[in-house]
Formats: C-alpha cells, structure tokens, sequence
C-alpha cells in the first residue's frame, strides 16, 4: 500500500467545494470530485465527464457524460445529478452568477444528456464552466446538490479519482483519501486538468503542520513525502539532502495586491490613488513577502504576466523604484490634507503579513499619514466588509493574494467589478469599468478580447482601481521517491507515483 | 500559654504564594539588580544605542548575517535586528509594569473589599474563580482579538487574567490578618472600616504583593512574547521582544540569533526580576523576622 | 465525604455559568465572523448575510445563548461553523493527545521536581540547593517555544535521536509514544518542574522546622527516613495544590508546545477555533479546560485527606 | 503535699555536664548562649532547670541530646558525660544511636511534636524498629505494655489512632511513652506541661514522677513555673543569661536562695491566698450584662451546620474601681465572654448594659461613640501592636479616632508612656524593638489613652515571664488606683487572679459554675470544679515570696 503524505499550504476545515472559494477546499474539490470540461496544460478546454456541442448560434450546449461515470456510493451520475450540481454552482460562483443570468434553462432529457439554453450568448461559456478556479463546477450527487447554496454540505460524495475518509478527518489536523478503485480515467494522456486521471497510489493523507519548520523537519525525516508551499526562507535547510527536491511546480504563481476603498477619504479621490501607486515599488514588497528574487516577478499586468490578457501599460513606476517625489508633487496638487490611511495588516497568515508592512512604509516616505492596524485575518476579512468610515470601524486599504487563473480574465477578477456597492470590497462605481467588461464578454474572437483587456488595464491603472504588487510563486518540496508530478496550479494528486525506499 | 500556631492553620494560597520564592540571600538579587538595571538602562537609552532605525527596512536585504553595518543582522524585512532588540527593551518591559500595576491596582481593591465584606466575598470569589478556571493564553487571546492588538489590549489582555490571582492573595492576607489582635485592637479603638483595610490590612499585603508583582512582571513580559508567537501579539511595526521573536520563528534555523538574542535578554530579565523578588520577600515578610513565643 | 462532593460539584455550577457567560459574551464582542472564513475571499455582502442567517448569528444574543445552553443540557454541543462537524466529535478527536501529553508531563514533573526540591531542602544553603534553585528560577524565565526548539534542535535534528514531530496514540505502544510524547513533555515540563521544585524546598522547609522532625531526631531515625516518610508526606498538601494550580499553566503551555512538535491536541484547536471564530469549538473548548480545571483541583482537594489524616470531609 | 526530701548522693552519676559553652554560628562576635555552665544528675533524680525566658535552658537540653540547630549554634567547649562517655565527641552516626536508647526527649507542645501524617501507634514503634530486632509481634506488645503504663485509656484505639484524635493530655502521654519505651538513663522534659490545662498537668507531672520511680530515670526538668518546681524537683538549677546562678536541693533554694534573682524570681510568684478585699465603694455598676450568651454557627447550604455554645448564661455587673476575674481552663468560653463585652462580636442571647444603655447589638456606627469607654488588652504582646506603626503612631490612633487634636494625643501618649515607665523617645519606635513586657505595658498605654471605663484584660500577662508579669500586674493596680478604671481580668492562673481580682467567676464549657467575691471562691470554692482547679495548681502548699510552706 502506498501512502503519500503531504503538507499543503493551509489546513483543510470547509468542505464544501461550491460555497467557499479557499484554494485549499478548491484542492480538496479536485481530489473527489469530476468536472465536466476541464482546462488542459495549453488552457485549452477539453472534455472531462462530458463530450460539449455548441449550437451555432451559441444559445445552447449540449453535454454528453461519458461511460463508466459512478459515484463513490456507487451510483451512477446521470444528468439529474449534473443539472443541481450546475445550479447550485450557478449561484455561488461569480462567472456562474454571470452564465445564469442569461440562462434560459438547464435540463437533463436522459440519463446522460444535458442540454442548457442560453437567452443571449456568453462568450466565455466553455471557459468557465471549464475553469479550474475560483468555484470550479464540481459536480456531485443531485441529493447533496439539493442544499441550499448559502449551508454547508454534510456528505462528501464525487464520482472523482479519490474518495474522502470521513471518520480520518480532523479539521486542522488532516484528512485522508483513498483511491477509487471503480475511477474509469479517460484514456488519453494526462494533460492539465484534463486527461485521464490515473492514481498510482493508494492513499493520500494531507496534514496539518502550522510551524513550517516542523513541516521540514519532517519532510527529511520522511514522516511527509510532500510541502505544498515551501517558505523559501527555508530552502537552505534542504540544501545538500538529495532525497528531497526543491521545484516550481507550476509556470504561474500569485498575484498579490493592494486594494483601496473608495468610498472614503483619501482614496476616494483619484488623484491621490495615483500617487500612492506611484509611491509603491514592487520589489521590496516581493522581496520581503518571498525572500528569493528566483520565487518572484515584478509584474504590472493586472491579468498577470505570461497570460493571454497580459499588459502592462501605466506600471512603469511600480516595477521600478516607485516615484515618491512624483507621488509628494501629486499629492499636494491634489490638497492632500494628511487624513491617515488605515492599512489593515493580518498578522496571523504567513503570506499576508509582510505587504502591508513594507506598503506602509513606501507610502509614509511619499507624506502619507499612515495608521496601520494589525489584526487577525478574521478581523480583517470581517472588516473590510464593513462600509462604514474609516475612523469608525471601517478601512482604506488592504492586501490580499490571487492564483494567477482567478485574475487571469475580466470574468475572473473579481477586482474589475465596477457595480459601486455591488462591487467587490472597496466598491469601486466606475460605468466605464462595466461598459468594457460588457465588451469583452460580447468579444467574439480572441484578438477582440486582448484589445479590450488592453483597454481595461489602462483604464484601471488609470483609476488605480487596485495595485497590482507582483507575482511569487512558491516552490514545492518533495522527496525524490515522489515522481510524475503534473506541474499544475491546483496540487492534483492523480498521475504521481512513489516508489518504495 | 504559647501561642505558637501550627503551620497547618495558615491560610494556604498565602503559604504557596509567599512560599513559591526560595528564601536565599547572597550575591544573587545583587548581581540581578546589576543585570536588570543595565538592561533598564539600555532600553531607556536605546534611542541613542541604536545604530539603525528599528523601523527602516529595506527588503532586499533581508535575512543578513551579522556584519559590520548589522551588528546582529537583519530580520525579515531588512530591518536592523540589533536596534530593533534594544528597543524592543522598553515595550516589553512597560508592558510588564503596567500590566503589575494594573493587575495589582485592581486585584488589591477588589481582594480588600473580598476578604473583609463576607457578603461580598461570595459572590467576588466565584467570579473570580470562574475567571481562573478559563484558560488565561485564550483569554488573552480572545480579549486581544476583541480590541486589536494595540499596547493597551495586550496589557489589558495580560492583566485580566492575572487578576484573580492577585485577589486571591489579598484575599488570604486580610482574611488572616483580620483576626490578628492589632486589628481587633483597631477595632476597639474606634478605628473606622475604610481605615482599617487601608491602614491596617493594606500593608500586610505588601510584602506578598512585590513578590507577586515581580512575578506578574515578568510573566507578563513572557505572555506578550506568546502572544506574539501565537499571532496575536501588539503589531510588528512596534518592535518588543516577544514579536522580534515571533516573527524570527520561521528562521530560528536559518539564523537562530533573531530568537536566541532578544529570548536571552528577556531571560536575564526575567530571571532578574525574579531574582529580586524572591530576595524582597525575604526582606519583607514578616515570617522571616524571628518571633519569640 | 460525600456530601463534602456533591457540595464541591455543585458549587462548580455556578462557576461553570459565569464561565459560560464570560466566554460567549467575549466571543460576540470579538469583531470577526464566522460566514467570511466559510465563504472565502471573494463572497459579496448578501452571501455572507445569507450565510450568516443560516448559522443563527442573526439572532438576538439571548436567543443564540440559550440555544446553545439549552442544548448542552441536552448533551448537544452544537456543531463546527466551519467544517460542519459536531463539536463533540472534534472535540474528542484531540482530546486523547492533550490528556496523554499532560499526564506524562504531570509524572514527569513530579517524578523530576520532587527529589529535587528535597534534597534542595535537605541541603539548604549549600550548593546543591543553589543549583536546583537556579534550575527553578530559570524555568520560570525562559519562554516556553525557545525551550522547545531548542530540544528539537538538540534531539531531533542535531542528534537524530528522536522524531521531529507527530503524536502517536499509547495504543501504538508504548516505545511510539514515548518517542513522540517526550520531547514535547520535556518542553512542558520545564516550566512545572520549576514550579514544583520550588513548592516541595519550601513546604519541606517549612516542615523540617516543625517539632515532630526534632521529635523524630530524638528518637534517632536517620536522614532518608526523616525527609521521605516524616517530612514529605507533611509537605504534601501544598505540594499537591501546586500541582492542581500548575494545571492551568499546562494548558497554556500545551497551545505552544502542540503547535511546535505538531500534536494534533485541545491547544492547538482551541487557537485555530478563536481565529476562525468558530464560536461553538471555542465555547466548548473554554468550557471543557474549565471543568478539566475544577475537576483536577476538586481532586487535588480530595488528595488532601490521603497525605493528612487532619483533613476529613 | 510536700517538698520532695531523698539522698541521691550515693546514686550513681548518670549526666554531667562541665563548662559547656554553647556560642551562635562559626565566627560568632556575639557573646556565648551558654557561658560554661555545669550540673549533674544522678540516678532516679529530678534537677529542675528554671530561669527566665531566653536564659538558655533549652539550648541546654538540645544540647544534650546533640540536636542543636546544624548551622545555627554549635557547642564551643566543655563535656557532656552521659554515664561517663562524652557525647560533644560522639560522631552524628553514634549520636543517633544513644538518643531513644540511653536518653530520651519530651517537647512542650504536645500539638506539635507528634507528627500529624502518622498514627500514634506507629510513631512509637519506630523506636523499635530503630533500635532493637525484636519480632513484630514483639514490638506490638511492648508498646502497648508502655502505653498501658502512661494510664492511656483503650490502648487498642489509640494505637491505631492519629495524633489529632487525641485531646493534649494524650498526646503528652504518647511522647512520655516513646521516651520512656528503651528505659533511657536520662529524661530530658522541656517544659513538658506548659500547654496543657491545670488539671491535665497536674495528671502529666504524676505520671512523670511515677515512671520515674519505677524505672530509676534520671531526669532533667525544664520549666519556668516554680509551682512545678517545688512539686517536682529534688534539686533545682536557677539560670540567667547562659549562667548557672545557684544549684541547690529544692528545700536550700525554696526557703534560703542566696542570689538576689532567686530571690526576686520568688518573690514574684503570685500568692494563691487571695489578697485582702478592697472594700466596695458601693458606686453604680458601669458595666452589667444579663443571661450573656454567644452561639457560634458555621456552615449553612449543604454543610454540617455546626454550632458551638461557646457561653451562655453570663451574668455580672461592675463598678467604677474593681476588678472582675474570669478563670476556667482552655475553651470554657473566657475570651468569647470578652469579645461579646467588646462588640467584637454579636452576642447571640442577653443584654450587656454600658451605663444603663444595652449594646448588644448595635450597628457599627451606633457602637462608635461607646467604644471609647470599653478598652481591651490582649494575652500575646508580640501581635497586639501593629508591627508596621510606630509606637506614638499606635497610642493616638484611638483619640484621632475621635478627633483630638493630635498634639494633644501625643502629649497624653507621652505622659502615659511615663506612667508605665517607658522612655519618652519610645515614640518614634517600633514594636519589635520592646521586649514582651515593654510592648505589653504599651497596648495597656494604648487602652487608657481613651480613658476608658472599663478594660479588658484577656490573659494579659499570661505570655509574660513571672517577674515582668508582676510589673505589668502593678502597673495595672497602679491604674486602676489614679482612675478609678473597672477591670475585667481574665486568666487560667488562678496565682494571678488570686492576687488581682475582686470578685472571681468560674467558667466551664461556656457556663459560669461558681461566681463571687475572690476570697470567697478560691477559699472556700463550693463547686466542684472550681475545687478541682484549685487542687491541680501546682506548688500550691508553698508560699513563694515567704519562702515557707502554707499553712492552711
Ligand atoms: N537557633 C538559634 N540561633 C541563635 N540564637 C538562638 C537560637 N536558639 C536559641 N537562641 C538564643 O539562645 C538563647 C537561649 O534560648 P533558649 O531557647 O535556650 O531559652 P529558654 O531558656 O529555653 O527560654 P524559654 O523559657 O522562652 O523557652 C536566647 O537568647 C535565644 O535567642
Ligand atoms: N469563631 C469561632 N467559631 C466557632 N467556635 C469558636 C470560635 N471561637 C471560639 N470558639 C469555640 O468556643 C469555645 C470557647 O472559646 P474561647 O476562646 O472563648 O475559650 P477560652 O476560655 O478563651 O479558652 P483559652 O483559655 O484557650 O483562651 C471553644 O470551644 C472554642 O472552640
Ligand atoms: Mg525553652
Ligand atoms: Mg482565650
Ligand atoms: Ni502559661
């Protein structure tokens, strides 16, 4: 029996895949669950559980599910079971959210048909619900799919590679899966998401280890084969130890980020958003949030660099050494009158600490007051909900961290949503910001889509609608008796095979 | 008659409490006064002991071994990790006077009010025993979630828990001391009530209450630096022993200094202040003076 | 006796409630909020209202307490905000790992802490009493992590002596355990053996000055006999309480010490339970260390009448 | 009874002791404890050790039985012959192996010296078991042989008993039998009586002469009470300052001492013959109280409820000028009668009249303005005064109490310090700077300052050596004589209720048994407790200051 033990990047305690968007449940979504289409290693998307037509006016898709498809309760998934699965996706997930309002329907004929009407076309339909992040549709039991979107799931049953081990899981110390020995993986060859998922081990047990010191401690003692995310603070410690390998696992990395509120005063004005984006360098942020410039990348694009929409027009100064004299002259132009900025700092997630420290300083050297308040990310993610001002309970800024894919797309970044108090925290009302995401969803071929992706980078840097601060992307560490890793985004632990010591 | 009482008579939580001190004299609290006071004088002056701002930071040197520039390196983000400690000196300690003084403030009034009002005493002592049994890391923990963690919640967080203890103590001491015949003779005398806890009762308490200050300084000094560990430790912006430490955990094999340095200052303070404790219990209790029966 | 009990476990009531008052209140008081950790980075304002509504956190505070008493009266301890799962279970899941790791830290400090503080007492003033002394002082003084690494440092990593990390069940056996358990015992240890040593020197001082040691002498019974079977049974008691006291010392200690060696314990996910807010772990946990710490001093209290026939309930 | 009258000179010599010094720690600057005393004691004889307190009669004792205090006394020079061998020379080693066997120990606190965690039973026996290889059985069977000697009743139960089950009188007897258990040549008692009740000592001191009979024990007897003395004691040994002032057979010492502190040592025990009563003014009493009675209660919820009548039934009034004493042994209820008077407690039952007005239970701040009139002392010197106030802070707390200007209570505060003959400059010292007789006369300073109308006086000088007892016993006549004050002396010495007291009432177990003029009561008691009180005071045949015997 081979078991691979790994530490991943954060402990796993929500398990309901649709209702939360934390990576770490996304991860454990991939393990049990199946999608229908699936993104391959070129982001092309290819079938999965199901073979897709289009129609040619673009209103209707039918889907297909394949052979041999079965829960982990044994029953098999028929288009019942696909159609709750969609709508309950349809109303969690943003891009989802966005499909179902221009669906007709969704219906499921026969057992593997399903067939889903649209009212208008969606350009990037095939791209999201083939996505494989922010909430991929995962498709599970019509009776699970049935709960009310806004209440967790109580059964953990996929028709995926894995199956999930009630009675060994521990929320923050681990949870096990097994392998599904009825998985029929399609037979070509693992490729990305897509591919056949074929599992050469037999268990894999995920563990909690909040001191990542342990973690190596651990790893070169072989008590875990596997880190997710390795501090690479840390690497020396491996070095010389030939039973471990150190690797970026996949191209694309993070993006972190600084995002402004705009309601309020200072932020609220323009001019003075620009000039604390001209006040920040992305360097030193990286550098003290990373460590090694070999796991970073200055990047100005806000759909990140190396992707299809990357453009990184008005981001001169903020991958250079930031412009605090410029950032002064604007600020006094635009009557700065020394109201502090509070900076919310989370003091408690190791890859969220370090931006608002160095933030804070580059914006004190531009003349900004600054009051940074350090506290729990729960405090954090609770108050940065909060629309008051910022003197009572409220913020000016914060930081957070992107998967590259989540922003990779205007559909995608959440950011770009310019809807006021609809829009994602700090509530940015920008029409025009709407008018150009209206466009690019009605874009009909690539090359329509890149130009509007050029317009909107330049009109959100324009508004400093955030500040885009650089992507890192942290190695894994693994033992060498681990091979066959698909080098994805999302940790999947189908393909990979351990060989015995 | 003699009037020689068995120890098994003394009120218990006194007897540990002024008995958890080992009782020797010598060279020890002289060389911790010496100590304690160089530290004191260190973090007082540090503004000019410095040699870097504690708070520049320059990321991309980050993580450097002690040269030249860094007598002791540079943490995390840059920062010079020698200036930072010597600074770090003085939140730690105010944090731990504070938090004695205020825990003793508060312990002492309310201990006054329990061991001489008995109405009062049964109601204050379950609260106090409810407050005992929670935890006091969670409490902590929680009370600084609750209010940020500024200085003023840490302290607040620190000394809330301490507090019972304090009163505990208190409590033990009037409670035996009230029946001592001075103050039954105080009584007597017309003394009235407030005078009588305040002049009579309230010196009793002292030679105990230095003891248990030191010690809640110091224990303070300690709970800051786990909060600081646990994550939710006053803001690193504000360098203290306990966040320099915290924050140089996931380096403690990388460069071991960032815990080791501040965590041996600390040490000789604590130790010190400890120190020092024990030997001002020697000097003030009154069991220590020989008394003839 | 009996009575002596059932007034002890009655009067725990009361401390329980105001336990249970002080902690839900703390926690609805504490900004933070459960729905934003379940939903994640990017759910809007009405998401988390809606999930928020179906945890019951819309209600009135009274409502949600009495709820949550009413049902521990039922033995229903409500179930985890986040992972869903009945607070009972993740509760007894860790508790196993705590309780072992805190007996053997128990016996450990006791079986260290006890000849130490004797014969600290025997050979007052003398060398051998400083350097126990020193010994308790320093363990008072250095914080808890800084003795845990090091430990780790020296036995696991430089000497490879034992494994970094991990808790294995005494179901396992006995060579597994120990092998996991000792160093965090050690690390937890440190701090109570401190303690400890210095209660036991000072209760045997206190004894050794007592007539019934001279009464002893005159009759001629010999070093050993008089420190072992005439003085520490008299120093029991506050021996003993100390040892109840230092219990809540041990849970402090056990949040560190389990997140550094990875114990899979109550500490850990009473940390965890506060930063995610998940109000109904937290609000167990609290209450479970509170009764854990009355239940342990009741039997201390009870332990009395075993060293000092005097004390009779 | 008489005077004990026997040869010993042809005895063999069991103890002598020759020029013992005995100095403080190592290096010591301080003068010797001891300063080379000597003495011996033959076989079946009874020397008594008597002195002041601190004269060094127990660092003579410990001394002997080589336990003296490892670091902080340390014999300097001299021999200890115990049957000839030399015990200062003796290893640790063999030292243990005489101590039980060949000269045995007896502690003044029977409370204390017991160890509370083991059954009394066992603590004998490991006597045996240290010192001889008798079979179990064996053992059992001695040690209940020599509690059956100590008169313990149903040794059975005792064996098995812990020391806290048995009352003081028991406990003594346990120590005499595990002293005596080896039949050691010498016997050692340091003031083996001096906690326990009249009655008890009376019982202890018999049993200790009887055993000593029996057995040939020599025995060295440490007191300070020369009642016990000339009950027990076949030579006497007077000690001052680590010095051994006179030796003498009981009758030479008794009827002719020859040094001036023997002399003044006797004539300072009180006389039992009461003292010619003072005749009664007939003025109204100050002080009445009606069917006084305290019950203390203690539990509640749950608890034993526990009640204790610790008096009841109380009845008296006093007038300007007299003296009221209250005797009875330990716990028969004399100070809670006390406290009631002072309202530092609530009396549960009757009245007490102050003046005509009953304040039995007034509230604290109606009871205010009555308390300057009712002044207590009490029995332990060293914890009656604030051990943190100066003495001038101490003596005006009560006027300042009631606002006198504080110069005029310092003023007051010094001309009372005259009168109980202490230095001006006293003031501005603390207690612990005044030996228990100074401190003693200044919580009596202290009580007058108020110029109360009545003072208490609860055992006052019970914790007070003879001669300074009688100075403070004359300080207090002294007061009573200038103004005219109304004293409540309570006491357990019958010598020194006999000397003071215009009219005795007599308390057992709460109640008041006999009651009346102290002639009158101590003459020709009628009840029969106050008769058995008054036979269980030792020496009782002898008149001290006349050195002569009483005649009845
Ligand atoms: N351990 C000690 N260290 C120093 N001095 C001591 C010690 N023990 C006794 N002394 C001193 O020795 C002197 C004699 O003391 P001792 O106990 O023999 O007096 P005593 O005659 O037995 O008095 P009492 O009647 O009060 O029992 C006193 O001055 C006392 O202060
Ligand atoms: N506070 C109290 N609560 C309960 N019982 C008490 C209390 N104080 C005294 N007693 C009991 O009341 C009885 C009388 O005690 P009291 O102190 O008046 O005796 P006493 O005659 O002064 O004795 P002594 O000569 O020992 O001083 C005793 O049995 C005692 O145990
Ligand atoms: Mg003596
Ligand atoms: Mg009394
Ligand atoms: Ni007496």
């Amino acid at each position: 029996e081979t078991t691979v033990t790994a530490v991943m990047h954060s402990d796993l305690r929500v398990l309901d895949p649709i209702i939360t968007t934390a990576h770490i449940t996304r991860d454990h979504g991939y393990m049990i669950y199946d999608v229908l289409l699936a993104e391959d290693a070129q982001f092309n998307i290819q079938p999965q559980m199901a073979e897709v037509a289009a129609s040619d006016d673009g209103l209707t898709y039918t889907f297909t599910l394949r052979e041999g498809l079965k829960f982990h309760d044994g029953a098999p998934v028929t288009g019942e079971d696909v159609v709750a699965s969609l709508q309950r996706w349809g109303k969690r997930d943003t891009g989802g959210q966005m499909i179902m309002d221009v669906t007709e329907s969704i219906e499921a004929p026969d057992e593997k048909t399903i067939v889903w009407k649209l009212k208008e076309p969606f350009g990037p339909f095939l791209a999201t619900v083939g996505k494989q992040s922010g909430v991929p549709p995962f498709i599970m039991p019509k009776r699970i799919a049935e709960t009310p979107a806004d209440q967790a799931i109580q059964e953990h049953i996929g028709s995926g590679p894995f199956k999930f081990v009630p009675e060994e899981f521990q929320p923050g110390v681990g949870v096990t899966y097994t392998k599904n020995e009825d998985y029929v993986p399609r037979s070509e060859p693992a490729s990305g998401y897509a591919g056949g998922k074929v599992v050469n081990v037999d268990k894999v047990q995920w563990v909690t280890m909040s001191d990542s010191q342990t973690a190596v401690n651990a790893l070169q003692s072989g008590d875990i084969d596997l880190i997710e995310s390795m501090p690479v603070d840390l690497i020396p410690l491996l070095e010389g130890d030939d039973t471990v390998v150190v690797e970026k696992r996949a191209e694309y990395g993070f993006q972190t980020m600084g995002r402004m509120n705009f309601k309020y005063p200072p932020f609220d004005n323009p001019q003075i958003r620009k000039a604390a984006l001209m006040a920040m360098s992305q360097e030193p942020v990286l550098a003290a949030l990373t460590g090694s410039p070999e796991y970073y990348k200055v990047c100005g694009a806000i759909f990140g660099c190396g992707t299809p929409f990357e453009n990184t027009t008005g981001t001169e100064t903020l991958v250079a050494k930031g412009d605090p004299a410029g950032a002064k002259k604007l600020l006094e132009e635009a009557g700065y009158d020394g109201t502090p900025v509070v900076l919310m700092q989370p003091t408690d997630g190791p890859t969220l600490k370090a931006q608002p420290v160095v933030a804070a300083q580059q914006l004190r050297d531009a003349g900004f007051t600054v009051d940074m308040q350090p506290m729990d990310w729960q405090t954090l993610v609770t108050r940065r909900a909060s629309m008051d001002p910022p003197a009572q309970g409220g913020w000016n800024m914060f930081f957070t961290n992107w998967q590259i894919s989540e922003i990779a797309s205007p559909i995608n970044n959440v950011m770009l949503n310019g809807r006021g108090d609809q829009a994602w925290f700090g509530w940015p009302d920008d029409p025009e910001m709407e008018k150009l995401r209206q466009e690019f969803i009605d874009a009909k071929t690539p090359e329509e889509q890149k130009a509007v992706t050029d317009k909107i980078q330049a009109h959100a840097i324009g508004v400093v609608n955030y500040v885009p601060l650089g992507e890192y992307n942290f190695p894994q560490a693994r033992r060498a008796v681990l091979t066959d890793m698909a080098p994805t985004a999302v940790p999947v632990f189908w393909g990979l095979k351990k060989t015995e010591e | 008659m003699n009037t020689s009482r068995s120890a098994a008579d003394k009120p218990l939580t006194l007897r540990l409490l002024s008995q958890i001190s080992p009782s020797h004299t010598g060279f020890g609290p002289f060389i911790a006064a010496i100590m304690l006071l160089a530290v004191v004088l260190v973090t007082i002056f540090s503004p000019w002991i410095a040699t870097h701002d504690p708070l520049a930071m320059d990321p991309l040197m980050r993580l450097k071994p002690p040269s030249e520039e860094h007598i002791l390196g540079t943490d995390g983000f840059g920062r010079d990790l020698f200036s930072r400690m010597v600074l770090g000196g003085r939140i730690s300690l105010l944090i731990g006077l504070c938090a004695a003084v205020v825990a003793l403030g508060f312990g002492i009034l309310i201990g006054l009010v329990a061991g001489y009002f008995r109405i009062a005493d049964a109601i204050i002592m379950r609260a106090m025993d409810a407050l005992m049994a929670m935890p006091s890391i969670l409490i902590a923990i929680a009370l600084v979630a609750l209010n940020g963690p500024s200085i003023g919640s840490v302290i607040m967080a620190i000394t809330i828990p301490e507090v019972p203890r304090v009163v505990r103590l208190v409590r033990s001491v009037v409670l035996t001391a009230r029946e001592e015949p001075y103050v039954e003779a105080a009584l007597a005398l017309g003394s009235s009530t407030p005078k009588i806890l305040f002049q009579h009762l309230l010196p009793n308490t002292m030679a105990p209450m230095i003891v248990q200050g030191t010690y809640i300084v110091a224990s303070a000094i300690l709970t800051e630096a786990l909060l600081s560990f646990l994550g939710a430790g006053i803001s690193t912006e504000i360098p203290t022993w306990g966040n320099i430490m915290a924050e140089g955990r996931q380096y403690f094999r990388i460069n071991p200094g960032i815990i080791l340095w501040p965590g041996l200052l600390l040490t000789i303070c604590v130790l010190s202040i400890n120190l020092i404790g024990d030997a001002a219990r020697d000097a003030l209790d009154p069991r220590m003076k020989k008394r003839e029966a | 006796m009996l009575t002596y009990i059932l007034k002890r476990i009655l009067s725990v009531i009361p401390v329980l409630f105001l336990v249970s008052v002080f902690v839900f209140l703390m926690l609805r008081l504490t900004p933070g909020d459960p729905a934003a950790i379940l939903a994640g980075d990017n759910a809007t304002p009405e998401t988390l209202e809606r999930i928020r509504d179906a945890m019951g956190l819309n209600e009135p505070l009274l409502t949600q307490y009495v709820k949550w008493i009413g049902g521990i009266l039922h033995g229903d301890f409500g179930t985890s905000l986040i992972s869903s799962v009945p607070v009972l279970d993740l509760v007894s899941q860790r508790v196993g790992p705590s309780i072992s790791l805190a007996v053997l830290t128990i016996i450990i400090a006791i079986c260290v802490a006890i000849p130490m503080g004797v014969i600290a007492a025997w050979k007052h003033r003398t060398w051998v009493d400083y350097l126990v002394m020193s010994f308790s002082v320093l363990g008072f003084s250095v914080p808890v992590f800084l003795v845990g690494y090091v430990l780790l440092l020296i036995f696991s990593v430089k000497l490879g002596w034992l494994p970094p990390q991990g808790f294995k069940p005494l179901s396992a056996g006995i060579a597994p355990f120990m092998e996991r358990a000792i160093l965090p015992a050690l690390t937890l240890a440190s701090i109570y053996i401190a303690l400890i040593a210095r209660m036991t020197r000072a209760a045997m001082l206190d004894v050794l000055n007592e007539d019934y040691i001279r009464t002893a002498r005159a009759k001629g019974v010999g070093d050993r006999r008089l420190l072992f079977v005439h003085a520490l049974k008299n120093a029991a008691v506050p021996i003993a309480t100390i040892v109840g006291a230092g219990f809540a010392l041990l849970i402090s200690g056990v949040v560190v010490t389990e997140t550094i060696f990875n114990i899979p314990g109550i500490g850990r996910l009473t940390v965890d339970a506060v930063l995610a807010r998940d109000y109904p772990v937290i609000q167990a946990l609290i209450l479970l260390t509170a009764t854990l710490y009355v239940a342990v001093n009741l039997l201390i209290d009870l332990s009395y009448s075993l060293f000092d026939p005097r004390i009779r309930y | 009874m008489e005077l004990r009258n026997k040869d010993f000179s042809a005895e063999p010599i069991v103890l002598e002791i020759k020029d013992l010094v005995v100095e403080v720690g190592s290096k010591s600057v301080l003068p010797p404890i001891l300063k080379g005393i000597s003495f011996d004691i033959r076989h079946g004889e009874t020397v008594c050790l008597v002195g002041e307190s601190g004269s060094g009669k127990s660092v003579t004792s410990l001394a002997t039985m080589g336990l003296l205090p490892k670091d902080a006394l340390k014999v300097r020079g001299g021999e200890i012959r115990l049957k000839g061998e030399n015990l200062v020379t003796l290893s640790p080693g063999q030292m243990k192996q005489r101590r039980a066997r060949d000269l045995a120990m007896i502690f003044q606190e029977p409370m204390t010296a017991l160890n509370p965690v083991l059954k009394v039973g066992a603590q004998i026996m490991e006597v045996l078991d240290l010192h001889t290889r008798l079979s179990a059985s064996e053992k059992r069977a001695k040690v209940i042989d020599i509690m059956e000697q100590v008169h313990l009743p149903d040794v059975e139960r005792i064996f098995e008993s812990y020391p806290h089950q048995l009352s003081g009188g028991q406990r003594q007897r346990i120590m005499i039998a595990m002293a005596l258990i080896l039949e050691p040549a010498l016997l050692i008692a340091d003031e083996p009586t001096t906690a326990l009740d009249v009655t008890t000592q009376k019982q202890i001191l018999s049993l200790i002469a009887e055993l000593q009979e029996k057995h040939g024990t020599a025995v060295l007897f440490i007191t300070h009470d020369m009642g016990v003395v000339a009950e027990i004691a076949d030579r006497v040994c007077v000690m001052r300052h680590g010095e051994i002032l006179e030796t003498g057979t009981i009758r030479q010492v008794l009827e002719e001492p020859r040094h001036d502190y023997t002399k003044k040592l006797l004539s300072a025990v009180p006389s039992l013959i009461p003292r010619e009563p003072r005749p009664d003014a007939g003025a109204t009493p100050v002080l009445v109280t009606k069917d006084l009675g305290k019950t203390y209660r203690s539990g509640g919820f749950l608890a034993k409820k526990s009640e204790v009548r610790a008096s009841y039934g109380v009845n008296f009034d006093l007038s300007p000028g007299r003296t009221l004493g209250i005797v009875g042994e330990s716990g028969s209820g004399k100070t809670t009668v006390a406290r009631s008077i002072m309202r530092l407690i609530e009396p549960t039952e009757g009245q007490i009249l102050l003046e005509g007005d009953d304040i039995a239970h007034l509230s604290t701040s109606a009871m205010k303005p009555k308390r300057k009139k009712l002044q207590v002392v009490f029995q332990d010197p060293f914890r009656s005064l604030n051990p943190r106030w100066t003495i001038a802070r101490s003596l005006t707390e009560g006027p300042l109490n009631y606002g006198v200007p504080y110069a005029e209570a310092i003023a007051e505060a010094k001309r009372l310090l005259q009168i109980v003959s202490l230095p001006e400059d006293a003031l501005k010292r603390y207690p612990h700077q005044f030996s228990g007789g100074q401190r003693q006369r200044i919580a009596i300073a202290r009580a007058v300052m108020l110029r109360p109308d009545v003072l208490v006086a609860d055992e006052a000088v019970s914790a007070l050596d003879v001669s300074v007892q009688a100075q403070v016993l004359d300080l207090l006549d002294e007061l009573q004589r200038q103004t005219g004050i109304a004293i409540i002396f309570i006491t357990h010495d019958l010598r020194v209720a006999a000397q003071i007291c215009d009219e005795v009432l007599v308390m057992k177990r709460g109640e008041v048994v006999e009651q009346g003029p102290a002639g009158q009561v101590l003459h020709a008691p009628q009840h029969e407790y106050t008769r058995a009180l008054i036979n269980a005071a030792p020496g009782r045949f002898w008149d001290f200051a006349a050195h002569k015997p009483l005649v009845a």
